[in-house]
């Protein structure tokens, strides 16, 4: 990286694990090569854990095949809700080891861990060893034999059985494995069913020969209700519940989920989707839509985000509400498109020609994509600005079970000119730089929006001074509006902060709980409005403590935005590190810590 | 477009008071004419009208009319247009263009708005050359053209609109001249009654940059054969034809895009129960 | 703008001028409405000035109107080079009135002033006289009855009378206009060169009763060669002097005339230019011919910046060098074309998805544009980088008289694979971090460039650590390269530094110059390369002096990105304004002083 | 396409050992097949071919094979391609795209591309959908095919490749099948030899998301008549074809782009001197 702060950050890779938490949480990958149906095993196990009351949610790793090849699902159980994974696996289910090796810079294991898998028949064409690069970690390796123990069931698969063991190993019963296959087979025949009953029979009865197993407690107290959901859906959710009613779409990973989940939602909801031919004719559709007074959106990723910068400024010029989800991978160019960085801070927030301020907000968890995505539709409508969501591949593509995240009423909408009205300026300046803006259909409200610099009166002029009142016009009332508590999650005492934003604040507030309980508590800051920055209110919720800057992206361009703003007021570090591989709880307290000792 | 009956209105009532940046003689001063009339004929109240345009001295136009306009960035019309009219789909809405921001930039809008069919009139004020920039060769420029960025001319086959219109499915096609401000406007009118994507080549000259254009006037005529409903035989047509042909040439009746369910909406409740477990 | 350091920031507007130089240089406005001839009357002022010896510059300023409509020259004439306008004007010389009023914003005037003008005959409907808005100055004002004079010679023209006129102002001789004339005009026949020449007469004889003049002296040594270039002429020969023999090219004010000039140049050097259907295709098309060898270059301005981020990013991760020249107009969206602004920073810089390091370049003058551009294909084609050239309306299309610029020989260029080779890896890790780049041809060089993260074979890869190895690669050898002296330009010594960027660096270093012969010198920084930003060697630069950072943008740009990159370590203030108006040497000055006083 | 006499090469010459990511059975696989045999064909050396794509399964296509390669962003292949050829003229540059990146993202390069006329050539494998981003509908989908994007089918006209190209100005135009890899090398040889901008639709069937597209191999047909020099004849015959009309469809005679003046150069200093006074 070689900037002169990279003295001060670590190399977060390296760090050593702090303090894991009592086993209230177990960390289980589930893999195989083409088609062994790893990512059904893993989504089906998140939800018998649901079903049983238990929290966690499940990431997903494929190879770059479009179809086959590879996968790995990453599944977290727990007994209370969680925002990231684990510092470690727990176990690693292989269907097969054939293709495991991929996979071998995301697991991170120990002598703890268990390797369960199937090496296949010796001699076999297909049949491969525990790879070198996992046994390498030093954990136990358990040779089971899906195929055998499948092909003993009449249709048995060996995802199934694999399943059965994935049960077992969390103390998951077979009567719930029972109630969840009915529910999500039955409609494939009691074959089938059967079968896959068998399967996990299989599997359960393996487990239960295990040398450890981690068993999770069912909750004391009934769980309350839950949903499953991804972050991709809870935006959508988020979007429509905001008021969106218009949106376009131009596919692009890992965004394409929340289009997909829109074009139902919105056709049920009376509201419509169009599919664009490209990303400039996507933004240009929802600027088109909420001109005509209909609140817009479209999700992106970063390649769609670059091709929108330009008409993003129409709009911010033309003060169209509008709000864009970007859905961020790892980049630059088309970089890894299936894997999380959080790299596009940079061009959400400065991406723009000219000066062209407006919103980026950033969901904390899964579950508050909603919310954030219906705060940003909130924003966007009452300010008639840009208003721009990083979410991540991380959190739009990981299922969490949660509890229903609530939403908000954020009241007011947008200032809309009455009917009918004589000497109509659309972009007056008013005492909270809010013009009224006049939607087709009122009579004396016409006027045409523009992206050349205009007087009040809307029309194009040159002058330094309606340049400068316009300017100011745009920048003041996003300065002056209300943000709420919304701005932050902000949490905690302690020598130390963690600064973090998005979807790291899952890992930060799991390492601050553990440094709380080891008798080390530090403050939590996760921002969740990321422009404007709230720099008094982040400057006075720092306090005059240390900072640790958290972010996953290579130059640190969280760190330089903050100091940029002048939010950095005192001694600060950085821990950051490129996608693909998560920062992990662990990490971070180990950051604190050595910081703490040094 | 919709219907609405009394009052009566007059061209003037469609225009704006601001003054035109348009160069003396510009044919874009005709096609401003051509909108108000036909404006004025259909009756529409100008805030049920949205006028929207990009980049370009034709691309100003919309501020000079008294209708909601749009002077959105450059080649980005027909998409801002078509976002509008399907989340408001009781307004009529006009797209005017320029053969740069339409043909060059605009290009692949172009070519996907005639194929999406949305109810919507998309008007080029065609003077083959980018007038705003000062005088560079345009796609539909002759290829011996000469100019500070292509000496010598671009030796490049001039685009032809109205033949990809066809190609890409538009549901109404027609050349105009500017000259000829009544027929134009009438030629207008027929595109926006008519259903669907409706496309409307104005050839209007450039007196500054293109000043041999002035010839136009005399070159002009009738297309000397009704407009078809045969999409093939019209590109045929406007292919062997010397350019200059003015009327409908197309007239299509494609299935207009509607993306509207029409169903009751449901609450957000039903949506929310998908997630429950 | 509302952000917290604004408390030190000026009003650059209400800031009087300080210590204004004694009289080696006169500033003349030339102004009329549609088809007066401005322009040509400020041009031909330039070159006879030029012709006598002295320096100078013109900048001009249009209305909206496509042709014709109000047009003003604004002419700067010196004893030796400038490279901004001074405070204020000398002289308004108004063919009519009639539309002058447009101008009042630009038109800094004091009663030292004087408005020469034709008031035109009462009752006559094009008569006007002087506008309210400059009559407030207090300027003096002098009829001249331009159309009278005009009409008293056979074929005479105002704006002839007009040129005559401010030769004579200057103390520019008959003689010295006769040779001009018949140079420019000659071709039009000797009646034409009669005409003006008695027109020009006219206009002498006007002078000569006026109430003051502003003779600038000969020069006393015989000047050296001059060239009278713009800064769009300037960069597109520094582009062919660096090696440029492809261009791809949309038209867009005020970067048309790079491409225009490049049109004939490349194609007398044996290269290309190839006009393409947008932005999309233009940059795409350089990264092609580049990928093929050829070094290449395209020329635009924000709006078709924006739209070239994306593929910005491709030849960033690609390794494909390209020089990208954008001229800065007013912004944001299509905002003010034909005006000035340096508020492209941010996007220049940080406009890309993802970490994408590039350079970022900025000429200092109208002549330097040609250095500067030069420069860049150099970084570009020795870095395997994207160079960006952050011109302005300002440097672009004013016409300077200046020494002929030198260009430099930056030698090595870039490194390429020599004939046939094995187990060729295009993105090995090497030592400097420049990887050999095989060009199509070259036997065993084959390869796939990706904008996809790859590993040092050039394949696809979502390996973290490839991901990693080629982030902290292509950081490290723009942080490696040697960027000499040229980075920056560091003059004199003083307590506070006047730290700035690009165009601004004319007025800054004025106002130093005056700083310095009031006997209260300054530090001048002025940055040519902004990115990679020289950290260290700035601090170094700066020292412990309070710094001023100049610029021309709304919120900020410069200032926040210097503070963000830890550039600013001790008191700082922000004198800032954006655009369409300049920010002058004395409101610099006035700004320190002020600061030295409170 | 230049001549290249000896060495003899064999189609593996011109495949890398990069394990392709297409799904087992798609169609991308024939592609690359009758890519390599007819580069082993014509001969030419693979360091003098350049394979330029841009985003989707297809346009993984240039590391599959042993020339040099450009694996682009989306959409952008054709300008990418435009500036090597025009830059490098001596080698041989062969665009291969998918229908969402060649017809959407990237329909307007596809217009001035055929307009302009650059010695290149221009492959798209069609599959009507987006494989890469899982199963959208792309230009060329059937308006009624069902998908989680839209519901129900987009009710919108396919884009119409062939015609297109040729009311663009393409210079040749022909469909191939992909599970015909000799037929489909032939054609694209003929593409790679015909001068100008050579457009060539080779329908590739995407397993995974439109496995009713097994049933091309029995639908596919020769076209019936020659090849036409006749743009309007060729598209009009193409747009009243039965959709599976497969070989050369048009063969045209423009004037390939050329911006070389072949002029000596002139040294730098000749440029300088318009400055001086
Ligand atoms: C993204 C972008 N690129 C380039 C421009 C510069 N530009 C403004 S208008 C124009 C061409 C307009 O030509 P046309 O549409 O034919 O309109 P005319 O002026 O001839 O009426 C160009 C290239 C711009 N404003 N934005
Ligand atoms: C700017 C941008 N937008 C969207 C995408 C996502 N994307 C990747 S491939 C693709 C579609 C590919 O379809 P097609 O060209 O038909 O190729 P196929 O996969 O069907 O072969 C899309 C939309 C992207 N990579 N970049
Ligand atoms: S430049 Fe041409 S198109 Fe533009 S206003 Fe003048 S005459 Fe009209
Ligand atoms: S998804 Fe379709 S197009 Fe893509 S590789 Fe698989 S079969 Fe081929
Ligand atoms: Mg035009
Ligand atoms: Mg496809």
């Amino acid at each position: 990286m070689g900037r002169h702060e990279e003295k001060a950050s670590f190399d977060a890779a390296g760090a050593a694990a702090v303090g894991e938490r009592p086993r209230d949480s177990v960390c289980i990958a589930i893999l195989g090569s083409g088609g062994a149906g790893a990512l059904t095993t893993g989504g089906l196990l998140l939800e018998a854990a649901a079903r049983r009351g238990l929290y966690g949610m499940m990431t997903r790793s494929v190879g770059p095949q479009i179809r086959g090849g590879e996968a790995a699902a990453f599944v977290r159980l727990a007994t209370r809700p969680v925002a990231c994974m684990a510092d470690r696996f727990d176990a690693v289910i292989a269907i097969d080891w054939r293709r495991a090796d991929r996979f071998a810079d995301e697991l991170a294991l120990d002598a703890e861990s268990l390797l369960i898998g199937d090496p296949g028949k010796p001699g076999d064409a297909a049949a491969a060893p525990v790879p070198e690069s996992l046994a390498r970690s030093g954990a136990r390796v358990v040779d089971i034999a899906f195929a055998d123990l499948a092909a003993a069931v009449p249709g048995g698969r060996e995802n199934m059985v694999a399943l059965g063991l994935a049960a077992g190993l969390v103390g998951i019963a077979a009567e719930e494995l029972d109630g969840l296959i009915a529910k999500r087979l039955g409609a494939k025949g009691t074959a089938a069913v059967e079968a896959s009953r068998a399967g996990c029979a299989q599997g359960l009865a393996a487990a239960a020969v295990l040398p450890v197993r981690f068993p999770l407690p069912r909750p004391e107290a009934e769980p309350g209700p839950r949903w499953r959901i991804t972050g991709n859906q809870a935006a959508g959710l988020g979007a429509v519940q905001g008021g969106v009613r218009f949106a376009a779409a131009y596919p692009i990973t890992p965004a394409t989920e929340v289009l997909e989940w829109l074009a139902p939602a919105l056709r049920r909801l009376g509201g419509t989707l169009v599919q664009a031919e490209d990303e400039l004719a996507s933004i240009n559709m929802i600027i088109g839509a909420s001109f005509g007074g209909v609140p817009a959106l479209t999700a992106t990723s970063g390649p769609g985000l670059a091709l929108m910068v330009e008409s993003l400024g129409l709009a911010v010029a033309s003060e169209v509400p509008i709000v864009v989800v970007d859905v961020m991978r790892g980049g630059p160019s088309t970089g890894i498109p299936t894997k999380s960085e959080q790299s596009d801070l940079n061009i959400a927030v400065m991406g723009c020609h000219g000066d062209a301020p407006h919103v980026v907000v950033a969901p904390l968890s899964v579950g508050d994509c909603r919310l954030t995505t219906q705060w940003a539709v909130h924003l966007a409508e009452t300010l008639q600005t840009v208003a721009v969501v990083l979410s991540d591949q991380f959190l739009g593509q990981s299922q969490a079970v949660i509890a229903p995240p609530e939403p908000e009423d954020f009241g007011t909408r947008r200032k809309v000119l009455p009917r009918t009205v004589e000497g109509y300026r659309r972009y007056e300046l008013v005492g909270d730089s809010i013009s009224p803006m006049a939607l087709p259909g009122i009579t004396g409200g016409q006027y045409t929006a523009d992206g050349l610099t205009h007087g009040e009166n809307a029309l194009p002029s040159s002058r330094a001074s309606d340049h400068r009142a316009q300017l100011d016009k745009r920048a003041a009332k996003l300065v002056q509006a209300d943000y709420g508590a919304h701005w932050a999650e902000i949490e905690g005492e302690g020598d130390i902060a963690i600064l973090c934003w998005g979807s790291l604040a899952g890992a930060a507030r799991e390492a601050a709980e553990r440094l709380a309980e080891a008798g080390a508590p530090v403050r939590l800051v996760a921002l969740r409005l990321l422009a404007p920055l709230r720099t008094e209110a982040l400057v006075e919720a720092l306090g005059h403590r240390r900072v640790l800057v958290v972010e996953q992206s290579h130059s640190g361009q969280f760190l330089n935005y903050l100091r940029g703003s002048g939010a950095l007021t005192g001694e600060t570090r950085s821990l950051r590190r490129p996608g693909p591989l998560p920062i992990r709880p662990g990490e971070i307290a180990a950051a604190v810590q050595e910081w703490r000792r040094s | 477009m919709n219907e609405h009956p009394a009052p009566k209105r007059k061209a003037s009532d469609y225009k704006s008071e601001v003054k035109p940046v348009w160069c003396p003689g510009c044919g874009d001063y005709h096609v401003l004419l051509s909108l108000t009339r036909m404006l004025a004929a259909s009756g529409t109240p100008p805030e049920q009208v949205a006028v929207i345009s990009g980049i370009g001295c034709s691309s100003r136009i919309p501020a000079y009319t008294n209708c909601y306009g749009f002077h959105g960035v450059h080649g980005r019309s027909l998409a801002l247009a078509a976002g509008l009219k399907v989340a408001r789909p009781d307004l009529t809405v006009l797209v005017m263009s320029g053969d740069g921001d339409g043909f060059s930039i605009g290009g692949n809008h172009f070519l996907h708005a005639c194929r999406r069919n949305i109810d919507i009139t998309y008007v080029v004020m065609d003077n083959q050359v980018y007038g705003m920039t000062k005088g560079q060769p345009s796609p539909t420029t002759d290829p011996e053209w000469d100019s500070a960025l292509a000496p010598g001319g671009t030796g490049i086959r001039p685009f032809q609109p109205l033949v990809i219109a066809l190609a890409s499915g538009a549901n109404f096609v027609a050349r105009a001249f500017s000259g000829q401000p009544n027929e134009t406007a009438r030629i207008i009118h027929e595109a926006v009654m008519h259903p669907g994507f409706s496309f409307v080549q104005v050839m209007s000259p450039c007196v500054t940059f293109r000043p041999e254009q002035a010839a136009w006037k005399d070159a002009v005529h009738p297309a000397p054969v009704e407009a078809t409903d045969d999409p093939a035989r019209a590109a045929r047509r406007i292919m062997t034809d010397d350019g200059f042909n003015i009327g409908v040439l197309y007239r299509g009746d494609r299935p207009v895009f509607d993306p509207h369910s029409g169903a009751e909406p449901v609450p957000l409740s039903a949506l929310e129960r998908s997630f429950a477990l």
